[in-house]
């Protein structure tokens, strides 16, 4: 009936072109393999938006529901009689809004590196690895089967591993992905063994069986997944949180999020591929793909919120205290994606009740465009000042006007001020929380003053503070493929906001009635406003205020006196308390505690390692001993002990 | 008490008398003749249970190839009078106490089991019929394993050569 | 007249001869007297072998011809442990087990 | 007995016959140039991996000691592959070797003792293929024949093996003693769950997994990986490792079926030890082929977790992942041998800056390396995956949970070596190596062999529907 067939291409095109690039590239045509990577992957962006525009206005909607169209499905592997692999790919909203997404943030990526790492040695490695990959996105993103999925989930971990090990001769750089391999890994076992514990107890690998059966209060595969526990704990509530747990991993929930700001060290705008639109979203993708099922289980749903929740807060208190610009931007990624997580979990299935999931992919689709537009930016700043920390930064506005106003538009759009895309998307999202979760929404709140807080922070510290002071060979803003995608994306930001996705992507597949509510939209706009009057104040001329405030409690008196008093206190407030109290403790913390927890389970390996050694000596007549007595440690252990 | 059993004690004595003095004695030389007495003791025993065949295969094979085999090769690497380096203290008292825990569950195992004889029939052991069966490829032939150990002898034989030989081909 | 003894009498021979053979292969320093500590374990399985053979399952051969077959094989493995023996010898000039721990953690 | 049927029941087993006495003839007759004796030699292992694929039959000969099918022949093909990778990749070694031949002679016969160890019907068949697959196997050890340390490897394993096969020799005489036969599918009938015969059971599967390299009876294994021949090491690493773990499955599935209870619980317990000390032991390795020795050993943990799931998904996996095991450590082992071969280094550290000078090197090690970690789309991944898969049937989630955690910290060793590869400076790296036609193929194979066993589903729907289960 409906022929998506040709959806194959989109994935097969950058594999392909990985394929050629990879193999032949660095050899025959380095200095085209950008302009190749670059037009094969806007064919795929284009057949992703006629895919698009064909599914959700010609045929997608049966009697006003959007079906799940699978036009491509074999099997590929008989694994035993009742579980099979295939491979196919799925064409419902979500996949659909996600094809978009990708192709068209990867395609801006692709143009905007084609001036970005010009004249780099492996130019061509550089492209290769950008399609493997999005291919390996755009495969994860259309997987009909877990296990299909489970497969592109670790390839996106390798592809981003070669991305952000791309410097390598960076240590840092080597580092930090290396960190982000394993981090990644350590949650893909949840996903892992949460996939074996889903599996085993549906008795299949196939997302459609596998929701269905699993939501049937009557199926018998529910019945034997929700009797069977352990540790009091039912299996399916284990296996949805372990499945979250490696949406968590790549989504940097907390603790999991330690190899985020780490992964910097890759090239800028493989940060705004990989860690604004892409592989950070997997998470959410991953929860929203078998939402059905976490309906049915009110816990393993409430660990989904409140991991949000608590990320969300926790990464906006850090962002305030960072001074690498990109470092910002990652909290903040991490902050938003903790909105879009809890935004799932205080959801219900279908209907009114549903605006939660439908608020969340909207928001992961402004912010895919507001993110990368922002990170692009960084990466035109970087690119032109030489380095990552705000304190070489400053006045760049008159330097660099484009980036500025883009990078403007970005900000007011994570900040949520309309009618920018960022506002309307959080809006749904705070509703959702203030009818289903009043201690969420309170956070929530919070949180979005402080972004715009932090944002404006990043904002008037690149582009305004002091005198632009650049040094060195002429400096211009970048090329004309660099200026592009930041105009595209700039007036994305401003325009996606007013795309109906409500009308498109729900969680029962039919179409939601959203409006905005004046009274409700106060208080969140208010807050925004403030934090950025109160940034402006703190950071838009060099002044001494944020020093001099933290610097002595007595000063404070005499400060009340002047016109700024209600200021002051605030700054009193956010300085002394939210930086020096929270922020900075929160950072410590988040670099010493849950970063030092890995490094000493390295040691303790290393150290157990050491301790052990003394069993290999070298002696075969102690071999001898141990192989003895193992086999009657385990005569005994079976014979006598269990029974 | 029989004369058929009394001749079982001494039997079983001798050979694990003579079994411990093997694994004990500092003179390597003592040692193998220990172990040579120890392997002569299985062939009476074997001889006790009227398995002549078996016990004769015994004294060829062991006594008069595995035991020369091995005093040959003492006197290549060593002066036969030595005294053998003691064994470490603690591996001593370790494997000492090892060996007997294990023994003890062991034969506690086999004594628990009672070994019944689920067929009283006469054992009878001809040699002709280790012939017949050797070479046979019917039911209860093992020509099989034959063939087998034959190839492991040959590539044994091999091994041997291409590395004890060394000396000589330099 | 032989059933005086029993099996259980043969086994408990042959079973503290293997872990006397047992005994020697962990304390004996001397890499040939390890060797003699294994004809010890493999005779013991023998004495197993024929004993089963003879009392319990005296309608076919299989225990004498295991016993047959661990023979020969004892043999043969003896023959190439020496050879290597020797090799190690000429390299080490010392058959101490002790001194042969190059290879370790 | 008809003669027709033996010659094709025992067509692989004749074969390496054949070649055995070919080589001997070879040997007797005059000198010849080592580089076209070599050449001659992989031929005919190559025609030997053609000739196991024709015409497979089955049935059992030699009132079924010998015992044969479609899964039988293939598990020896697989090794007859092993094999010949092996072979090739030893070219470099070999051709400076004054007793190639015989080492040639020595490894077949061990080949042909796995043979009749996996086609056994019966136990005493059964050990008498396992010494025919050690003894010799220990004398080439010691190949090496002026190295101290090769001696010292042969040594340790010869003396470690007679050891084990004595324990495990007094195992089958307890089972013999309590079952009265020497036939599997006689035993299998008389196995309970009576002390004396779970402790010959224990000694069993001591035995077993002294040459599977299980902890706590895996600890002579790196010393002899690190002091054997390079070629022996590869060859005890797969192909002993490969042929023993076939026996096992299939004993275990079979004779041990009664009391599945009980191994199941030990091979829980087994498998755990052995993931955790074979990675604890390889984070902190130098030398490349003691690392190998212990990912291997860990590699076999993961293995117990796929038998422990005891159905025929447990076995299919099984013998599926050791194929990709075989592909996966061979195309490590062979960069190894290559980099040994031409210039003696064996240390992780020499491998500094191998990318600078090696780049195809490095990529097929790399590949390699990613496959025995895990990461798809390599064959280990679905390998892997599959084992935890069949292990996970059996709801016993904590041993997953522990393998798959085991899983990280191998990544975290195996990307130190990719580290080293590709990002270490080094002052002095290997220079560039010039590999000889034969060891280049043999890499060539093995990795095509890890890129499309995992993506082509055939291959384990093959061995699932010749695999047999509960």
């Amino acid at each position: 009936m409906n022929n998506y067939s040709y959806i194959s291409l989109i994935p097969l095109l950058p594999i392909a072109t990985f394929l050629l690039l990879g193999l032949f590239g660095r050899k025959y045509f380095s200095s085209l393999s950008g302009i190749i990577g670059t037009l094969s992957l806007s064919v795929s962006a284009f057949l992703s938006i006629l895919t698009a525009y064909k599914y959700f206005f010609v045929d997608g909607k049966v009697n006003g529901v959007f079906q799940q169209i699978i036009p491509l499905k074999y099997t590929w592997l008989q694994f035993s009689p009742t579980i099979s692999i295939d491979m196919g790919i799925v064409v419902d909203p979500l996949s659909v809004m996600m094809l978009v997404v990708i192709t068209f943030v990867s395609l801006m990526v692709h143009v905007f590196s084609l001036g970005y790492m010009k004249g780099e040695e492996r130019f061509a490695t550089y492209y290769a690895f950008l399609s493997l990959f999005t291919f390996s996105m755009l495969g994860l993103v259309l997987s009909t089967n877990i296990f299909q999925m489970y497969m592109f989930w670790e390839l996106v971990g390798v592809s981003s591993f070669l991305l952000i090990g791309y410097y390598f001769d960076k240590p840092s750089a080597v580092a930090a992905a290396k960190k982000a391999f394993i981090v990644t890994r350590f949650a893909d076992l949840g996903f892992l063994i949460g996939i074996l514990i889903l599996a085993f107890h549906a008795e299949t690998l196939d997302f459609q069986t596998l929701i269905a059966r699993l939501t049937d209060p009557q199926s018998s595969q529910i019945l034997s997944s929700v009797t069977s526990s352990l540790f009091g704990v039912s299996a399916l509530t284990w296996g949805l949180t372990l499945v979250f747990m490696g949406g968590a991993g790549k989504s940097a929930m907390f603790p999991l999020h330690i190899w985020l700001p780490d992964a910097m060290e890759g090239p800028t705008p493989v940060s705004a591929l990989i860690h604004a639109a892409t592989m950070v979203v997997a998470g959410v993708y991953l929860v929203a793909r078998l939402f059905p099922v976490y309906c049915f289980d009110v816990s393993a749903l409430q660990v989904v919120t409140y991991v949000g929740a608590f990320s969300a807060l926790l990464a906006a208190v850090i962002a305030c205290t960072q001074t690498d610009i990109k470092r910002v931007l990652a909290y903040s990624t991490m902050s938003q994606i903790g909105y879009m997580m809890f935004s799932l979990g205080v959801s219900k299935y279908g209907g009114e009740e549903g605006l939660g999931y439908m608020a969340s992919l909207f928001h992961l689709f402004t912010h895919a465009f507001f993110k990368s537009l922002l990170f692009l930016g960084a990466g035109s700043v970087i690119h032109m000042v030489h380095s990552n920390e705000m304190k070489d930064m400053g006045g760049l506005r008159k330097h660099m006007p484009i980036t500025h106003i883009t990078f403007l538009i970005a900000c007011l759009a994570i900040a949520g001020i309309p009618p920018f895309a960022g506002f309307f998307s959080k809006e749904e999202i705070l509703l959702a929380a203030f009818h289903s979760n009043k201690l969420v929404f309170f956070v929530a709140l919070f949180t979005s003053g402080l972004t715009a807080f932090y944002m404006f922070r990043l904002y008037y510290s690149i582009f305004w503070k002091k005198a632009a002071h650049l040094h060195g060979e002429h400096h211009d803003e970048g090329t004309f493929t660099m200026k592009i995608p930041l105009v595209i994306l700039g007036a994305c930001a401003l325009l996606v906001g007013f795309v109906p996705i409500s009308q498109f992507i729900t969680s029962d597949g039919i179409g939601l009635e959203t409006h905005i509510d004046v009274i409700f939209s106060i208080t969140p706009v208010a807050l925004a406003i403030a934090g950025i009057l109160l940034a402006t104040s703190l950071y838009k001329n060099e002044n001494d205020r944020p020093i001099k405030i933290s610097l002595a409690f007595g000063k404070f008196y005499e400060a009340a006196h002047k016109k700024f008093y209600i200021d002051e206190v605030y700054l009193f407030i956010i300085q002394k308390i939210i930086f020096n109290l929270i922020g900075r403790p929160a950072a410590w913390i988040d670099k010493n505690i849950v970063d030092g927890l890995m490094n000493l389970l390295a040691f303790i390996t290393a150290e157990f390692s050491e301790f052990f050694k003394g069993l290999q000596s070298g002696k075969v007549q102690s071999y001898a001993l141990y192989f003895f007595a193992g086999i009657f440690g385990l005569a005994v252990l079976f014979i006598y002990l269990v029974k | 008490m029989g004369a058929s059993k009394i001749i079982f004690y001494i039997i079983s004595t001798f050979i694990l008398g003579t079994g411990i003095l093997a694994v004990t004695a500092t003179k390597i030389f003592r040692a193998a003749i220990w172990l040579l007495f120890s392997l002569i003791g299985i062939a009476a025993l074997y001889f006790w249970m009227q398995l002549e065949f078996i016990a004769a295969v015994q004294i060829i094979v062991y006594v008069g190839g595995i035991v020369v085999l091995i005093i040959f090769s003492i006197f290549l690497t060593q002066k036969s009078g030595d005294e053998m380096p003691k064994p470490l203290q603690q591996r001593k008292l370790f494997s000492l106490f090892a060996v007997f825990f294990a023994f003890a569950f062991t034969y506690l195992l086999i004594h628990q089991y009672g070994f019944y004889s689920s067929n009283p029939q006469p054992f009878e052991l001809k040699i002709s019929d280790i012939g017949m069966q050797m070479l046979s490829t019917t039911e209860h032939g093992f020509i099989l394993p034959f063939e087998v150990v034959s190839m492991l002898l040959l590539a044994a034989m091999i091994g041997c050569i291409v590395i004890a030989m060394k000396a000589k081909t330099e | 007249m032989i059933n005086e003894i029993t099996l259980t009498d043969i086994l408990f021979v042959s079973t503290a001869l293997f872990f006397i053979g047992v005994y020697g292969f962990f304390t004996r320093r001397n890499m040939i007297t390890m060797l003699m500590s294994i004809e010890l374990i493999l005779n013991s399985v023998n004495i197993n072998f024929v004993a089963f053979n003879k009392y319990l399952f005296p309608q076919h051969l299989d225990g004498i011809f295991f016993t047959i077959f661990i023979i020969t094989i004892a043999a043969a493995e003896a023959a190439v442990a020496i050879a290597i023996i020797i090799n190690l010898y000429r390299s080490h000039r010392s058959i101490d087990v002790e001194d042969a721990s190059e290879l370790k953690y | 007995m008809i003669v027709n049927d033996f010659f094709m029941l025992m067509k692989q087993e004749l074969m390496i016959f054949v070649i055995i006495f070919i080589l001997l003839f070879i040997k007797i007759g005059k000198d010849r140039s080592a580089e076209n004796l070599l050449y001659f030699i992989n031929a005919l292992l190559l025609i030997n991996v053609i000739s196991g694929f024709i015409l497979p039959s089955e049935g059992m000969i030699f009132s079924d000691m010998f015992k044969t099918n479609s899964l039988i022949m293939l598990e020896k093909n697989i090794l007859n592959i092993g094999t010949l990778i092996i072979s090739m990749q030893s070219y470099s070694w070999l051709k400076n070797h004054k007793h190639m031949i015989e080492f040639y002679i020595l490894l077949l016969s061990t080949l042909m003792g796995m043979f009749f160890m996996i086609s056994s019907g019966n136990v005493l068949m059964f050990y008498l293929g396992l010494e025919l697959s050690t003894i010799p196997l220990a004398a080439i050890a010691n190949f090496d024949l002026d190295k101290r340390k090769s001696s010292e490897a042969a040594f340790k394993f010869i003396i470690s093996s007679a050891f084990s096969s004595g324990l495990l020799l007094f195992g089958i005489s307890l089972i013999y003693g309590t079952t009265g036969s020497l036939t599997f599918s006689e035993i299998g009938q008389h196995i309970t769950s009576n002390p004396l015969q779970i402790f010959a059971f224990v000694l069993l599967l001591a035995g077993f997994s002294f040459k599977i390299s299980v902890v706590p009876f895996h600890l002579w294994t790196a010393d002899v990986y690190e002091g054997a021949p390079i070629a022996v090491t590869s060859y005890l690493s797969v192909i002993s490792k490969g042929a023993v773990l076939f026996v096992f499955v299939s004993v275990l599935y079979t004779v041990f079926k009664p009391i599945t209870e009980i191994w199941y619980n030990m091979l829980f317990l087994l498998s755990i030890v052995t993931i955790l000390i074979g990675n604890l032991f390889a984070i902190r390795q130098e030398n490349f082929k003691r690392f190998l020795a212990f990912s291997s050993i860990a590699q076999v943990g993961f293995i117990l977790v796929g038998i422990t799931g005891s159905s025929q998904m447990g076995s299919a996996s099984v013998i599926y992942f050791v194929l990709i095991y075989i592909f996966s450590n061979l195309g490590a082992f062979g960069v190894v041998s290559i980099v040994s071969a031409l210039t003696g280094k064996e240390n992780i550290s020499d491998y500094k800056a191998f990318y600078k000078t090696n780049p195809m090197l490095s990529w097929v090690l790399t590949i390699a390396l990613f496959s025995l970690a895990g990461v798809p789309p390599t064959a280990g991944f679905f390998g892997k995956f599959f084992l935890l898969m069949a292990g996970a049937a059996k709801g016993n989630y904590i041993l997953i949970t522990i393998a798959a955690l085991n899983m990280i910290i191998s990544f975290y060793y195996y990307l130190r070596v990719v580290k080293a590869i590709f990002m270490d400076e080094n002052n002095q790296p290997i220079e560039k190596l010039h590999v000889p036609i034969l060891p280049k193929l043999a890499l060539l194979i093995c990795v095509i062999g890890i890129v499309c066993i995992g993506l082509m589903s055939g291959v384990y729907e093959y061995i699932y529907s010749l695999s047999t289960g509960f």
